[in-house]
């Protein structure tokens, strides 16, 4: 809470780099490990993320093993226990439900070092519709034992994750996007009245929140692209009526960052999650139990809907639809504060 | 959006059927999220000859007690179902024009709330277990409905579609039949170069099912032998039939880029002219003499064509 | 909360029903419905829970599909989609990884009546080690859509459940025991000062809370045969020491009863959820996400280690190992209770 | 407990550690947890052959890293794994007798902490695809480490087991050797009348393997086999050894009670005294001349023999 404006990198979301895919980012990064880290086994699911890479002189660890996630994965276990870091690409629908056996008993419960490559995160099939969302991939996987869970909520976040995770020595699981999203702001919108000044992007760094915003009233934790832009632009929104709003980035959901939570929520009227996950388990849940265990909030847990009507559509459509856009999410924080004034919380 | 005359196929103009569900699909290909276009046009003539000459389904009440079910396990060539369903008359065949767009019910991968659609498909190796589902939910009941199902060639890779093959045979499902579109390619190559299937014959038989093979092109050959299952009392029919990923558009038929396509609109131009001479050379096809074409499709279903007017191809873009 | 023990059946604990697991009442249950109810199917696969049971007139209703959890959940939507009832056997830890994605899509998502009796919840396998456990179950139901997840904690729960389920609309997750254990107790334990009488054992109803026990500064929420036990057992030994512990069987976690853990709540100084899962996600998850909408109270979460270290041994060693026993659990509670006195919560 | 004479096999006695190793298997059965027999008995003769005739392992220093693999992929077998680790020296004897006692190491299954147990197991289908993951590392590694796998047959109707086939075949690992326990038993019955496997060997070359065939209580055709891979250069190994479930208690074996049995008192004394009879007929069987026996066993690890006081067999309750 200490950062200053001064340290950020002088970009403008103007200037700032173009919106990229996390997972194109992912495989970038990917490619330059391979390169550095001889490691580095990338196994494939003829998922087509690699198709035209130049894998170089690494080419002879990249193995595509065609549509077989559950072999992949236990697969990626026994390369894992003989020294190999195996990365195994599939769509986070896939390696949380179908191979998710695997996952469970040979990656987490043995304390593999695989990294699971997880596209698709969230609603971001959109058009591709409900049998490839992954809208309960963070509750599975923060039920399992020793698997650390990064959400990038950009691109330069996800090349952070994988260089930070080079040499770590249990699974993790990267929860990747599928369309290009804008890199987070590092300046404060032009129009708006701010509280307090964004923070700097710097490289977010693993296992800790990263603070992206301060606030007195309210404090949103959001994961992932689409809700940390999403949470960013409502604390604007609500600043512009008197209502002061923290922003924390919780990129890393397993192991959790309690300090930083417990911190910046000590004040709160409000803790306000946010995430593109059903409401149940996820960053809600995780927020809700940490808090509960030390320092009770009430709290808005904004998410997918419970019921079966998550319907089908463009991401963004979806998004909407749910209420994951800045104003609805403004709303539903002016509602719960007017109906529960700081002085009863 | 131009709509064309209305086509009335009697028995033997299946063909023309075809023809014109290539042409939707093409089109859809076009629209804004653009499709799985070569997985779509492998399966173009069998699901014809499944829903104009096999199926007893009913457009008018989908939900027929009595019906056969259908299973498209290869979910992603929904675009092939939507306009199959369309010129059956389960849809309008306007509707095909909202594919794609925020909305419309027509996704990348067919879903239980469209007419017609038994169950959402879309993740790979699920259909054969569903369809031997209600296989065994027939049996049960003493009737004589029968399950078809569509599988992927590269889709077999996944091992819960062995799973399922040994139980159906265990059981005895004679009233299940699985069609393996055996078009070569999976999503980024040949099946061959990734994880090869054959001898794929073989492994069905080996799991005991009745094994044949077909041109999946040929109308003729697949009605009369989808016509006519069970082949043997007691096991389970899969037909293996050999078709071309993108068939029809010859620039990009059998190449594993036409995977997903967004066709621009001189490439959609250049794939409706090449449905076009493809269909002068295809026209003596029909259907033999007593396929069971119990439900002729409706008449006056329209022809969709969509505007020319999209950017960008982006195969190699994965899904 | 106005019944009183006048409505209670004459049963002491010494003649109360033998211990009874509750998978075979399960099965006795099943075999009563299914000669009741013509469109119940019974899909086995290979699990001898019902080897030598007479189906009688009902026999071609049992399928033995082998050792194809997959297959059988996938066949099962088919056969639900189709009109029939289809309860299918596993072990709770293959219906909730190693067939996960059926269970997903063409269940829960599907909304299809499919039964899923998922025996070995917990660590019921005990000795059969940790590939049998099923610890993240609940978590995993819990997100998806439109499932029903009950946990009986005796034998008569389970009977209860399977009997007032049988026209429930969607999907059930029914997470039973292996070994028997004791039904819950009807009568005031005969040696301990308590408070207030345990509450009459009436079969539970799905979908509310069972109040086993009313108390003024704690309440336990717990789910499942051991952990119920412990919670009341606890309950006692606090009483003892002056502290009024109110004990909730949150049989039902989802859909989850609200209304009836707030009212009891209300007045806690100390929500402690107890339950044979992993920390994360499942009952204590449900519960924290609950009160933090509503009402934030402190909570002690008691379950399984988040760490590696659940061991592998018999059910009640683990448990023991993991201070799921009575002693361990007023223990802490008096812990959290010092710490954190009630004026300061 | 009664702890016997140490016994040292030369490389003509493995069926003398057979015996001793389906002994300790019995006399673990009759403990209070209880134990699975039958499938531990069928492949005593299959571990026997591997741990002391074919696998490159280390017992003085386990996690020796140019030792072969071995996973046991139906992982309910883990009692005769547990009495080989033990007779090849890697766990005293001894221990034993803690199996299915509290804090023991010696669980239902086998656990990855066991010195010589490379992977947890017990969920059926993970087996063969750990194997190969091992077999993937070996050829990065640029290693002539193999990795041999044990599965039930039972365990083939696990979808997994053949996704996982295709991919061995299709990564050409000859350096993986599966090894089914074709005893013809699941847990509740035979498994041609459950959900049928034939025709096996079929099945496996459809899927691209090399199949072989043997009796797999036939030591010598055993090791033959086993010591000569890969058959095929490019291709995976699979031996189906023609077993018998409950193998050497004449009262149990073969039967499908034999799945999962607590002994009791008598019922431990008949199965001794049955396996006793059983190994004074089975003497003559010795390894061929040229076995790589290439590191003879550990000498002076001490026979066991359990108290004879157990209540009760369960069998028919399952696990
Ligand atoms: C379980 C699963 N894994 C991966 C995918 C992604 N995917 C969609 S289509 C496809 C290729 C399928 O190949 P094939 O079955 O031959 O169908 P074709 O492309 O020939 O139509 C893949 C890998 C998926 N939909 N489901
Ligand atoms: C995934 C999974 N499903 C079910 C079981 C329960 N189970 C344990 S052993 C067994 C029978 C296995 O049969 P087989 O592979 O033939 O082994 P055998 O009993 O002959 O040793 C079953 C169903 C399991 N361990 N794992
Ligand atoms: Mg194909
Ligand atoms: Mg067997």
């Amino acid at each position: 809470m200490t950062e200053t404006i001064a340290e950020a990198p002088s970009l403008s979301p103007d200037t700032a780099a173009a919106p990229a895919a996390t997972r194109n980012a992912y495989r970038d990064a990917l490619l330059t490990l391979m390169a550095a880290d001889p490691r580095v086994v990338c196994l494939d699911t003829d998922t087509g993320l690699f198709s035209g890479a130049d894998f170089g002189a690494a080419a002879e660890r990249y193995i595509d093993l065609g549509i077989a996630e559950h072999t992949a994965m236990d697969a990626a276990a026994g390369l894992a226990a003989s020294g190999w870091r195996p990365f195994v690409n599939t769509m986070a629908a896939f390696a949380s439900a179908r191979a998710l056996e695997a996952v469970k008993i040979n990656i987490a419960y043995a304390g593999q070092p695989v990294r699971i490559a997880a596209t698709h995160g969230g609603v971001a099939a959109g058009h591709l519709g409900a049998t490839h969302y992954a809208l309960e991939d963070l509750a599975v996987m923060r039920a399992l034992p020793n698997m650390t869970i990064v959400v990038p909520a950009d691109a330069a976040a996800t090349v952070a994750a994988v260089e930070q995770t080079a040499d770590l020595p249990g699974p993790l699981y990267l929860r990747l996007g599928r369309k290009p999203t804008p890199p987070l702001p590092t300046l404060p919108l032009p129009t708006l009245p701010l509280p307090t000044l964004p923070r700097p992007a710097e490289p977010p760094r693993i296992g800790r929140i990263q603070v992206l915003r301060d606030g007195a009233d309210v404090v949103f934790v959001g994961c992932g692209p689409h809700p940390v832009l999403a949470a960013l632009a409502a604390a604007d929104d609500l600043a512009g009526t008197g209502i002061s709003a923290g922003v924390l980035n919780a990129h890393t959901l397993a192991p959790f960052d309690t300090g930083t939570l417990l911190a910046h929520c000590a004040g709160a009227a409000l803790v306000v999650t946010v995430e593109e996950h059903r409401r149940a388990g996820g960053l809600g849940g995780a927020v809700a139990e940490t808090l509960a265990d030390q320092a009770p909030r009430r709290m808005l847990r904004i998410g997918l809907g419970d019921g079966p009507a998550v319907g089908a559509g463009s991401q963004d459509y979806i998004l909407e639809r749910h209420g994951l856009h800045p104003a609805p999410i403004a709303a539903r924080v002016r509602t719960a504060i007017e109906s529960h004034p700081r002085s009863s919380a | 959006m131009t709509v064309m005359a209305p086509a009335t196929p009697g028995p033997a103009g299946l063909a023309d059927v075809a023809d014109r569900i290539r042409g939707h699909v093409v089109d859809m290909c076009a629209g804004r999220e653009g499709g799985h276009l070569g997985g779509s046009l492998s399966i173009v003539d069998i699901l014809t000859v499944l829903y104009f000459g096999v199926l007893r389904v009913d457009p008018a009440w989908p939900e027929n007690p009595d019906r056969d079910m259908f299973v498209l396990s290869k979910g992603h060539g929904a675009l092939a179902l939507y306009a199959t369903l369309a010129e059956r008359g389960f849809l309008p065949v306007d509707e095909l024009a909202s594919y794609g767009q925020p909305g419309s019910r027509l996704m990348g991968h067919p879903m239980r709330d469209i007419p017609g659609v038994e169950v959402s498909t879309g993740s790979l190796g699920h259909g054969l277990s569903l369809g031997f589902g209600f296989a065994l939910a027939a049996r049960l009941a003493g009737s004589d409905r029968r399950s078809f199902v569509i599988t992927g060639d590269g889709e077999l890779q996944e091992g819960s579609c062995w799973e399922t093959a040994a139980c159906a045979a265990a059981q005895r499902a004679d009233n299940l039949v699985a069609i393996v579109d055996r078009n070569g390619l999976q999503l980024t190559g040949p099946t061959e170069g990734i994880s090869p299937l054959e001898p794929l014959a073989d492994r069905w038989r080996a799991f005991g099912w009745s094994v044949r093979e077909a041109d999946g092109h040929d109308q003729a050959a697949l009605a009369a032998e989808l016509g006519a299952t069970p082949w043997e009392p007691g096991r389970p029919s899969v037909l293996i039939a050999r078709t071309t990923k993108g068939h029809g558009v010859r620039f990009l038929a059998g190449k594993p880029v036409c995977h997903y396509a967004t066709l621009s609109e001189r490439q959609h131009a250049r794939a409706r002219a090449s449905l076009a001479s493809f269909q002068r050379g295809s026209r003596d096809q029909a259907l033999p003499a007593g396929t069971p074409l119990d439900r002729p499709p409706l008449a006056g279903t329209p022809l969709v064509e969509a505007p020319l007017s999209q950017p960008l191809l982006s195969p190699g873009e994965p899904a």
